[in-house]
């Protein structure tokens, strides 16, 4: 076996866990703040992405500007989202909430393409997707600059996250919600404005990896698929737990990618939709709340 | 108040029965037994072990260290399965019915076991699937009647009131027709009066069928009143066993749970 | 006022375990079958049985699977659409391979193997609970799609991956028409539905409840865990593999693996949640909201003649929304909307 | 509708802190479950409120800290009061900052929560300096040295009435100027039954806190209160003074088991009593 | 009497950008046409039904909209599922379907599927014309010997359709073939780059679909491949499909069957349809882009075919399905016929018959300079027909037995 190949596509799946972790963030706030499972995270992350690059193709600004700007309509919109769509829901069971953002979904991709047309975008930040050379000359590894830097987003992404739940009385209070609305409220937890600004960070979580995907992948309706690359890293890394999300990216990216590399070609390859699906299934037979999920408690 | 009904031989006997979670010690070397036909309570303050003394004795738990012996079988820990199938049933502290079944539903689970068809049968609904649904449905409509609770024959559980879904409870429990009956709570908000209702229920069940009773209670009236013999668990240990007056007049016992006797 | 119980009194537990112990209800639902039976095929246009009527009958026995599996069971699934592809795609192997052989017949051993496939994948289910198992199902959805597009021998090494169904032809009968094949799916899926109506009435589905409510009590209480999910799981497929099958029989006529994809297990998972999870008639009526829906909507815009790019979108937000709003009108879904309306007509005109 | 009022001006002299007025739920649309409750509950007074199983009595409470609407319940006549001012367009983390807070029914612990967690969400809506805050810790784990005990585990391992303390420690980690306290006895030892009346108490007499209390325990509940309410099937059917009601027949046979002949044991009942119903 | 033309289009979606310029295309022309006074007067009536790219919502688009204004005069559902769902339908209904460049590559025998018109050229003919291409490239086909091609493939059955074709033709030519397949919808190729880096091959066959293309594209550019021996598909030949990779696309070259370009008619189109406010692009811009002038081509066969039809029927006259569908059968849009149309050079010329619904199989290849598609084959490249029509006939008759079908020539 070639070694540095090796590495290279264990390097690479890294990287590539890492842009999944980004996604799955998104999905864990939410979860671990409602015990919503907010199936239109990826409607988000195209949303945010499109309308980004929208305000700066349509009236010429430039990144810097129309940022800031999907910033604040990505705040609106999960302000929105907790006044008209959650707040009549309180204290229904899960998957009616979750049901609800399936509704959600398909407004917010109507809406996107209503507002920014069907057309595909690019989107090219200052920040160059080639092959760093220096690892390429000394090792002849290939990595590149753009994931690197997607990389150090996302750990101060997760650290910030990881602080704000574990450290604040917010964070406390967000679980608190998570396992039982009513006596959330009951003890007088502002279960709308928390859930406000869930929705918000969330959206903001949304637009760094819209961004991100977007400026990889083109800035197209394909951007909702990214939350299914997601999903075996959130399951994998448990609903409730924001380094799981980191974790469980990089043993998905990693694996996936060996697996299809090394395994594909016995059986006919493209197993990459399904393989970490399968993974993930057998990470959660052994512990069935994914590697750092919070265990669910079943006593009578 | 003496006892003249009776009791008959040890049906079952747990010896030496240590339980722990991490670091909590929620049980620590039990021994106790239970007669067959009688009524026996467990009493002691929060968190002293005694839900968890039930769990045990129906599988939920897997005690560390241990012998229960029922009905002769000596068994290092049971299973829920085996425990249901070989009589045991029970009522649970933090209700445990199934919300979105009516009332007679929720009780007909509890007959699960005595039915026979196999799903096919029942899915076509042939004769001897709905003869014997009928059957069954007769015997859970005699619990209905006995626990009055007529009205509300048809509700989803998770709408009704705390202690009408204690009741609905104790009628599941009823139905499959125990030889052990593990109650843990079974009387937590209800009024007096329907706690004597609720009691002299109990003791029906324990006259007319014989059925026995392992009853966890916080009201010392009750147990005092219809309790055979009192075990007493305090974090995790046992301080006292006996009959009611004799665990009465312990002091260990009112120090640790009575506080000063009333 | 009209619809009253009131002097309908029960005296026995056999009249009163009825399906429909009501006397409206029952009269109701006799009319409705005529109505679908007779007055239908006499009055609806082609149009109507083979782009309305076999969709609505097809997936509504699709979504009574998932509804058994998730509504009854409590298991969250995925992956419906795969359990289709299975009952469709074995279905054409069993009719190909084995000559002679009745298609009733291969339709219930494809819908067998679509519960064998079911059993399964539904084995970690038994560790494995709410969403976790739900993200858990979509393997069974990528895997089996993988599987029929990788292995030729399913699609009998058509180039194109693509299956054509055979003539549906029951006792030298050939249902070739739409209403031929409209009056076929109909009773298949009356007789199913019948079917599940005893099962979700009697112990098997009690003990699908129970399971689905909370399964340490219903484990103490004597049920069997590992039995009755993997029972669930293998009906539920069942149910899934004939809807499947009858997809591609009544229906579509040709497909290709990827008909069964993911949207299609999402729609079905809809399906239920907006006609009532752990409910039969939910399941109709979730059927007939997705896929009368978009129709409607499409005919609205059409009569409002908005440009089509505008008019497709605000569709596409108009169903979204609309879910919304019925899900905080009745999380419960329409089925319990329509109880809660019957149940104010009872008492009609008083408020209570 | 009659209702038998057997002694009602006392402690109606109070201008009422919290009052209920004529107030009839519904739940999902059809089931009509309070057919016109009113009650007043004066300044740092405690009120109880009495009825056997499904008599509304949580149902009122809901309806007063404005958690009904979450249950698919609806206030649809009748108005509630709190310091003056109609409360039940609010949230209930408006009420709770207002001073009124409640103890659920059946515990609802935040069970991934550690014990300690679940009483500092309690202080939630206070701002308190870190030392404040653990003294308030302090002086509940003073109350209830079971939970100091257990303070670092999950609550959704905790037993029953570890639970129910929890639930109640919680609750006045907010500090609140009026409690609704629904059944706090439930599976609690009898030792610390009397504890918990006697903390209800302190509170009452040293903080000028004001209790509603639903309670089946109606003896011990009669002897902490002031005023009493008893409630059947959705409707008030009898009022007084505590001492009155206590002392009052029909109460002594039905809700605290005494009749003319005094206590009767429990294994002595020969039958079943149908209850008595005011209500016809 | 008009003409009645059911369009079964999607504007929503992951695949809306191809829906709206194609049908943008398809109802443009439509307008061009009615603006100079329909096919000899007979005007052209339309109507379109939202179908999400979702077979079983195009089947009730199909069933809803095929008996309205007087019948439908064919069908294009630009969709291969909704195609597959329709293809027994249309046969029964006697309404003829166009695929342009999708769908079943057998259907090209109308003696088994007498109603599909596969028209310009089917994949495996776009296969075999991939080879052709490579083969020039290197200098002549029997410089393909030793070399290594990369088929580059959306994992489903549009993206094995070609492999048989690949297959013989590797065998045939000495070239090597590496299959590498990529899950839906391949919005992550990492470790099938690296793959291709490993192999380092002469060509890369990008044989994809939706965001597949320009994640290929991109993440060929990550991994150093360069984007001039890339070669795509026409369904990875869209401004679509080069505009979100970015600068990465540069020389990247696919295949397609409109050479990129202005042509009168277009300039028609915007003089006459787009000036009087009735484009139904609403970004103008995209008139000529790739699936625009694809909409236009589908217009202009679909009328050539009524024209035809007319010809035979009565001119001036609405024609009823199935006279279209012999006129689609007779088509014959020679050079002659394309300039008078304004088109000339826009499409290959299509003669078709009863045995070949296809008419051309012929195709070009063309570059992204950065911003806009270049042909660089100056001529239509035409592959190995003979091998596709064996493949053809061999499959079609499978179908015909499978359905009990005597292949016959309708008259
Ligand atoms: N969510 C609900 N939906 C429908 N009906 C309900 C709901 N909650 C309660 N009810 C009904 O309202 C009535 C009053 O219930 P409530 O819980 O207020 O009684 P309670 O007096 O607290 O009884 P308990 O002493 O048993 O707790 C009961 O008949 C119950 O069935
Ligand atoms: N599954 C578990 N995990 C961790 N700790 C547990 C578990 N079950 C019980 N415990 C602990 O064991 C101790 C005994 O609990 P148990 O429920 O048996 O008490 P109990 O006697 O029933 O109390 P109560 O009267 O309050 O219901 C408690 O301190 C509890 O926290
Ligand atoms: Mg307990
Ligand atoms: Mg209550």
């Amino acid at each position: 076996m070639n070694l540095s190949f090796f590495f290279e596509v264990l390097i690479g799946g890294l990287l590539s866990g890492v842009m999944y972790a980004l996604v799955a963030l998104g999905f864990v706030l939410i979860y671990k703040a409602s015990g919503v499972f907010n199936f239109a995270q990826g409607a988000m992350v195209f949303f945010a992405a499109l309308t980004c690059v929208g305000l700066s193709e349509k009236f010429d600004l430039s990144m810097w500007v129309a940022i800031p700007l999907t910033m604040a309509v990505m705040i609106v919109l999960g302000l929105a989202i907790e006044r008209i769509v959650l707040r009549p829901l309180v204290n229904q069971p899960e998957i009616t909430l979750f049901m609800a953002t399936i509704g959600l979904t398909f407004f917010i991709e109507g809406l996107a393409q209503l507002l920014w047309g069907s057309q595909p975008h690019k989107l090219t930040l200052p920040i160059e997707d080639v092959p760093i050379e220096f690892l390429m000359e000394k090792f002849n590894i290939l990595v590149s600059q753009f994931d690197v830097i997607a990389a150090l987003i996302c750990a101060i992404l997760v650290t910030g996250l990881a602080l704000l739940f574990s450290k604040t009385k917010i964070g406390r209070a967000l679980r608190a919600v998570a396992d039982d609305h009513q006596a959330a409220l009951a003890v007088g937890i502002p279960l709308q404005q928390i859930w406000g600004i869930v929705w918000a960070v969330a959206g903001f979580v949304a637009l760094v990896a819209g961004l991100l995907w977007g400026a990889r992948n083109g800035v197209q309706f394909a951007l909702t698929f990214v939350a299914l690359k997601a999903l075996p890293v959130l399951i994998l890394g448990g609903f409730t737990s924001v380094p799981g999300a980191i974790v469980g990216g990089l043993i998905i990216g990693a694996s996936e990618k060996l697996a299809e590399v090394y395994i594909g070609p016995l059986v006919g390859g493209g197993i990459e939709g399904w393989f970490p699906y399968v993974l993930a299934l057998l990470f959660l037979l052994v512990r069935p709340e994914g590697l750092f999920g919070e265990k669910i408690i079943r006593r009578i | 108040m003496t006892n003249k009904r009776k009791t008959g031989e040890v049906i079952l006997d747990l010896q030496g029965i240590s339980l722990s979670f991490g670091g909590v010690k929620a049980l620590t070397n039990i021994s106790f037994n239970v007669r067959e036909h009688e009524i026996r309570a467990i009493i002691g303050p929060n968190g002293a072990g005694k839900s968890s003394m039930l769990n045990v004795i129906n599988g939920v738990y897997r005690p560390q260290e241990g012998q229960i012996t029922y009905r002769g079988r000596q068994r290092k820990d049971m299973n829920t399965y085996a425990a249901a199938k070989s009589g045991i049933a029970r009522t649970f502290q933090n209700i445990a019915l199934f919300k979105g079944m009516s009332v007679l539903n929720n009780i007909m689970t509890g007959r699960n076991l005595k039915m026979q068809c196999n799903f096919l049968m029942q899915a076509l609904y042939l004769g001897s699937a709905r003869k014997e649904e009928i059957a069954h449905r007769e015997k859970v409509e005699e619990i209905i009647d006995f626990l009055e609770i007529q009205h509300i024959r048809k509700t989803p559980v998770g709408r009704l009131s705390y202690g009408l879904q204690k009741r609905v409870e104790l009628g599941r429990a009823l139905a499959a027709e125990p030889e052990i009956l593990l109650l843990d709570e079974p009387m937590a908000g209800m009024n007096v009066e329907e706690k004597q209702d609720m009691s002299r229920f109990i003791l029906d069940v324990n006259d007319q069928l014989g059925t026995t009773i392992v009853l966890i209670e916080h009201d010392m009236g009750v147990v005092m009143d219809i309790s055979d013999r009192v075990v007493v668990l305090d974090y995790g240990k046992k301080i006292g066993d006996g009959t009611p007056a004799e665990v009465l007049a312990n002091q260990e016992v009112i120090n640790a749970y009575l506080g000063v006797a009333h | 006022m009209f619809y009253r119980e009131a002097g309908q009194f029960k005296t026995s537990y056999q009249a009163d375990n009825q399906i429909f112990p009501l006397r409206q209800d029952r009269i109701g639902v006799a009319l409705l079958l005529c109505a679908a039976f007779f007055a239908v095929p006499l009055l609806a246009s082609d149009y109507a049985f083979s782009a309305i009527f076999i969709p609505f009958l097809i997936f509504s026995l699709a979504a009574l699977g998932l509804n058994i599996l998730t509504g009854y069971a409590g298991q969250l699934s995925l992956g419906s659409a795969a359990f289709m592809a299975v009952g469709a795609f074995a279905s054409y192997n069993f009719m190909l391979r084995v000559p002679g052989i009745p298609i009733l017949l291969a339709f219930v051993l494809g819908g067998i193997s679509a519960a064998m496939v079911g059993i399964a994948f539904g084995l970690p289910s038994l560790r494995i609970r709410g969403f976790y198992l739900a993200a858990a199902t979509l393997a069974t959805q990528f895997f089996v799609v993988w599987c029929l597009t990788k292995i030729q021998w399913f699609t009998n090494y058509s180039s194109s991956g693509v299956i054509t169904a055979q003539e549906i032809v029951i006792m030298g009968m050939s249902f070739n028409t739409p209403v031929k094949k409209y009056l076929l799916t109909l009773s298949i899926v009356c007789v199913m539905a019948l079917l599940a109506k005893n099962m979700v009435r009697s112990n098997v589905g009690r003990s699908w409840m129970a399971v689905r409510d909370m399964d340490v009590a219903a484990e103490v209480i004597g049920f069997r865990l590992m039995r009755t999910k993997l029972l669930a799981f293998a009906v539920s497929s069942f149910y899934c593999g004939i809807a499947g099958a009858l997809y591609a029989y009544a229906y579509l006529g040709t497909v290709e693996p990827e008909a069964y994809n993911l949207d299609l297990s999402f729609r079905i998972l809809f399906m239920i949640i907006i006609g009532g999870v752990g409910s039969i008639l939910g399941s109709f009526l979730g059927s007939a909201f997705i896929v009368l829906l978009p129709v409607f909507l499409n005919l609205i815009a059409h009569f409002l003649s908005l440009p089509t790019n505008i008019a497709s979108n605000l569709e596409l937000m108009v169903f979204g929304a609309l879910i919304i709003f019925f899900l905080i009108v009745e999380p419960h879904g329409l089925a319990r909307l329509w109880q809660i309306t019957k149940e104010k007509l009872r008492l009609w005109p008083f408020p209570h | 509708m009659s209702i038998h009022s057997i002694s009602s001006e006392s402690a109606i002299n109070n201008p009422a802190y919290l009052s209920v007025n004529n107030i009839e739920v519904i739940y999902d649309h059809v089931i009509l479950v309070l057919k016109g409750i009113s009650l007043q509950v004066p300044q740092g007074k405690i009120v109880a409120l009495l009825g056997a199983n499904g008599a509304g009595k949580s149902t009122t409470l809901k309806a007063i800290s404005t958690l009904l609407k979450n249950e698919r319940g609806d206030i649809t006549k009748g108005d509630i009061t709190f310091q003056g001012q109609r409360v039940d367009h609010l949230t209930p983390n408006e009420l709770v900052k207002r001073g009124l807070s409640q103890v659920m029914e059946g515990r609802h612990c935040f069970g991934h929560l550690s014990v300690e967690e679940n009483l500092l969400t309690g202080a939630y809506t206070r701002t308190l300096s870190r030392t404040d805050l653990k003294a308030e810790l302090e002086k509940v784990y003073h109350y209830f040295p079971r939970l100091r005990e257990r303070r670092n585990s999950q609550a959704g391992y905790t037993s029953g009435g570890e639970q129910q303390m929890c639930a109640i420690g919680r609750a006045l980690m907010a500090k609140p100027s009026m409690i609704l306290l629904d059944e706090p006895s439930m599976g609690i030892a009898p030792q610390l039954v009397e504890e918990i009346f006697e903390i209800v108490k302190s509170l009452n007499q040293q903080e000028q806190v004001s209790f509603l209390l639903a309670e089946q325990n109606t003896n011990i509940a009669l002897r902490y209160a002031d005023f009493g309410y008893i409630l059947e099937n959705g409707r008030v059917v009898m009022e007084g003074d505590a001492s009155d009601l206590a002392s009052n027949e029909d109460v002594k046979e039905f809700y605290l088991g005494v009749s003319g002949a005094g206590r009767k044991s429990f294994r002595d009942m020969k039958f079943y009593r149908r209850r008595k119903r005011w209500l016809a | 009497d008009d003409q009645y033309i059911p369009l079964l289009s999607y504007r929503v979606g992951p695949y809306a950008a191809g829906g709206s310029g194609f049908y943008g295309g398809v109802i443009d022309y439509f307008n061009l046409i009615n603006a100079k006074g329909g096919l000899n007067g007979v005007k052209i009536t339309w109507e379109e039904c939202e179908t999400e790219y979702n077979a079983s919502r195009g089947v009730e688009c199909y069933e809803r909209l095929k008996k309205s204004q007087g019948g439908a005069s064919l069908v294009e559902p630009l969709s291969t599922g909704i195609a597959y769902g329709i293809l027994d339908r249309v046969a029964e209904d006697k309404i003829p379907m166009t695929t342009l460049g999708y769908g079943r590559s057998d259907a090209a025998n109308g003696k088994v599927f007498p109603y599909i018109f596969p028209l310009i050229t089917s994949y495996w003919n776009q296969a075999a014309a991939m080879t052709k291409y490579l083969g020039d490239k290197s200098g002549g086909m029997d410089k393909l010997k030793g070399k290594k091609i990369v088929h580059l493939y959306h994992d489903s059955a549009f993206g094995k359709e070609p492999i048989p074709v690949l297959e013989a033709q590797a065998k045939q030519y000495g070239f090597e073939l590496i299959k590498i397949p990529v899950a839906h919808p391949g919005n992550e190729q990492q470790s099938q780059w690296l793959q291709i880096r490993q192999a380092n091959p002469d060509y890369v066959i990008l044989w994809g679909w939706g965001v597949m293309n320009a994640v290929a594209i991109k993440t060929a550019q990550r991994n150093g491949y360069s984007r001039e021996k890339m070669l795509g598909v026409w369904w990875a030949g869209s401004e679509e499909d080069a505009v979100p990779a970015g600068d990465a696309a540069k020389g990247y070259t696919s295949m397609t069957f409109n050479t990129p370009g202005n042509y009168p008619v277009l300039d028609e189109l915007r003089s006459k349809v787009y000036a009087a406010g009735k484009g139904n692009l609403s970004d103008k811009t995209r008139i000529g882009s790739v699936y625009h002038m694809r909409g236009v081509t589908a217009a202009i066969l679909w009328s050539e075919a009524i024209l035809k039809a007319q010809e035979k029927y009565g001119k001036g006259k609405q024609m009823t399905s199935e006279q279209i569908r012999w006129g689609f059968e007779n088509l014959n849009v020679d050079e002659a016929r394309q300039k008078a149309l304004g088109a000339l050079g826009m499409f290959p010329p299509v003669k078709t018959s009863c045995e070949d619904h296809e008419g051309s199989g012929a195709v070009k290849v063309q570059q992204w300079t950065g911003d806009k598609w270049k042909a660089i084959t100056p001529n239509w490249v035409v592959g190995d027909k003979a091998l596709t029509r064996a493949m053809l006939e061999e499959s079609s008759n499978k179908y015909a037995a499978e359905k009990k079908i005597t292949p016959a020539c309708l008259k």
